[in-house]
């Protein structure tokens, strides 16, 4: 059984400087009331792993307009032009990092694998100063795993136990993210009790989660 | 016909039935608008489902369910809802049957730049990398030259999306299929001769025969 | 929409020589009406990669039992002592892979990664001329990816475009082999129109099943 | 009281409430018997539940529904169905937090062989190698001798699980921790003494002041 957290309490567990893994495709499926308990904590020099920075004033990108990164780890950025503005002004470090190689990476770090062997980005500037390993004749870039002090999770519904569900393009990340979070904070939409999730419909097993947010508070 | 129209309705006659296909944003998208309606295929949305559907009606949006764009979309009957991994593992593990993306650049070995103008636009890859190196057939949608300026050259100064030869290009101009033995023009769009074409594209160009016309 | 087929029509399709991925553990979530068929159809020289084999009399155990199988990819034969008794005889060669290892590998076929890097085998006869990756300092085992030119899959239910659900135990190789077979035939014990299905409760989009069998014909 | 449930009390005491345990078949799937009722932990079956329940009331067994030796099993309330490969990545990933095995012999550093014996018997690691290299603890609960010969030796002369230290051994004459420095002796079971473990173990044993009896 978890104890419900409200989204203040859950922003004091993150120390400044910790790296994030969050949720998210453009904002959709993004835990909302975590980030903004994060930039009304005036968070600092965060990592954040993502898909993307989503845009100015939502989802990701608010935690870009605050100042509280340091670096972000995605896939795309331009969509938010303020993250392009920070990183060509050297305020933010931005690697980038294709969509499918992010995903695995992050797999890869939570399934306890080396890193992972990608024929994605071969020949390209993705693979500067990257190790390439030959399988049967092909190569493969080796790409290393990417864990987070935190896993910041969105999801549509949880039980007492943390057990999670998603729903439709909300899932992207956050299942994986999951996996590969030192500590799990999930942000579920509505709680039920134990028992109205089906074991079967489950696709994150309630242990991997650390702490689970309250549901909103307007029940909204 | 404006150019946009012509590429889209030219890649939608390319589409097999029951096949699963990705859509980029932007031009690309539109390809969905033109296909005969007895051409049943599923669309994936490299976001998170496969079975994207049209708009949804006025109130019925779901915050939870949009393209790979950010805009609002519905699910058709059969539909799966997929994370990034089951998303990506698709279309690395060559599930994809067709990709349909944008481009900036295409070289005479027919691999395509479509993610960053260094110094100037840095968007990031997306998922184009995976898409271009998994997907099983790869079509650039894109119009044939950008203010003047050819965009099918003999090598892309742009940074390369990967290092592949993608099956089709298609723009308002042309279809040029990149070979082996370099770039055939395959057909000619409904306002451009082969000549028109050749003097547009930097690349050499194979012309074999009498090159039809699309038939749009 | 699928095509739903007869077990001996599914078990024409696949030629002596073939390499099948068959889900199943210990015969929970075995396609039984499929082997059924293969072992009807006398065939021959099949490789068989799964998580074991069974018991004489049950599930995989019945294609060791009629000679069907050259080759076996499993973690664990112990159970069956057939399996033994024609490994010994050398009838039968046996390739035995730890269990995580197995599933991952196939998962890097079906999702074209170029192998794995696990930490599991390194140390012990499992690590015998495989190649050694070195991450950060931590030594991990280059395991190759296994594809199958079939995929046989038990599942709980389907529907007409071959969307697959599971069922608690019956789940566990099942959901990855649909990624890595280049034919994929599922067996499901239901299957219902299209939409009773919800998008969020497929495991395996019916993209990926090319046959779908008919439901038991006695409907049990 | 038998061996195997001095073995399985034993072990019972280790799990620690709220977490994730692994019990392979045979002996160590006894432990859930000895568990106090006030220490809530979820067992997983590596075949694909985490919520493994006892046995199901006559005529409600699930065919599929099974722990990892094939017998029918219940799920508890909160269970959920996983995947093989979700399975594994929780063992290999780290979120298992003990793992309770039987062996056939530990070696002086902790080592643990207990998967073949060559030319006899070889039915495959199962999940045993990604279990010892992946679980957060591992335990191995085994009766001390086999045929009154040492089952913990100074080296192994069978094939390695993992080249990892196994964090605890419990045996009904002894509960043995496997550290930098070598085996330590941290128990002596109900009906032996501290040489009565010595002469029956074939590696050294570090002895420090006065070994404690086993509380069952």
């Amino acid at each position: 059984m978890k104890h419900a957290i409200k989204a203040a309490e859950a922003a004091e567990l993150i120390p400044d400087g910790s790296t994030l893994l969050i949720g998210g495709f453009m904002g959709v499926g993004s835990p909302h009331r975590l980030i903004d308990a994060i930039v009304d904590k005036g968070a600092k020099d965060l990592t954040v792993v993502a898909n993307d920075t989503a845009m100015p004033g939502r989802g990701i990108g608010k935690l870009v307009t605050a100042g509280c990164l340091s670096k972000v780890v995605a896939s795309h950025i331009g969509l938010n032009p303020e993250t392009q503005q920070k990183m060509i002004s050297g305020e933010i470090e931005v690697d980038l990092v294709p969509q499918g190689t992010l995903v695995e990476r992050i797999r890869a770090a939570g399934v306890g694998l080396g890193g992972i062997l990608t024929p994605t980005g071969i020949g390209t500037l993705v693979a500067d100063g990257k190790q390439t390993v030959s399988v049967n004749g092909e190569d493969f870039l080796l790409e290393e795993p990417i864990p987070g002090d935190f896993a910041l999770i969105a999801a549509h519904q949880a039980d007492y136990v943390g057990n999670l569900e998603y729903s439709l393009t909300a899932h992207n990340f956050n299942p994986i993210m999951a996996l590969a979070g030192a500590t799990v904070i999930a942000e579920p939409h509505t709680i039920v009790p134990i028992g109205v999730i089906s074991p079967d419909s489950v696709k994150t097993p309630g242990i991997l989660v650390d702490y689970l947010l309250e549901r909103q508070p307007d029940g909204s | 016909m404006e150019a946009k129209e012509i590429i889209a309705r030219r890649v939608a006659q390319e589409i097999e039935p029951d096949t699963l296909v990705n859509l980029g944003i932007g031009l690309p998208s539109m390809v969905a608008n033109y296909l005969p309606k007895e051409v049943h295929v599923f669309f994936q949305a490299e976001n998170g489902v496969i079975g994207l559907g049209a708009r949804p009606p006025e109130g019925m949006e779901d915050p939870d369910l949009t393209d790979a764009g950010g805009g609002f979309v519905t699910a058709v009957p059969g539909a799966a809802s997929i994370d990034s991994a089951m998303s990506f593992g698709l279309i690395r593990g060559g599930h994809l049957d067709m990709t349909v993306l944008g481009g900036l650049q295409i070289d005479e070995r027919g691999y395509l730049a479509n993610w960053m103008i260094p110094g100037k636009m840095v968007p990031g890859m997306g998922g184009a990398m995976d898409l271009v190196a998994g997907a099983k057939h790869v079509v650039v949608a894109m119009v044939h030259t950008a203010k003047g300026k050819p965009k099918i050259l003999k090598e892309c100064n742009l940074p390369l999306t990967a290092q592949r030869r993608v099956s089709l290009i298609v723009t308002e101009m042309a279809v040029i299929e990149p070979t082996e033995a370099g770039l055939v023009l395959k057909e000619t769009g409904p306002d451009a001769s082969v000549d028109d074409v050749i003097s547009a594209t930097e690349a050499s160009l194979i012309v074999q025969g009498d090159v039809p016309k699309m038939r749009l």
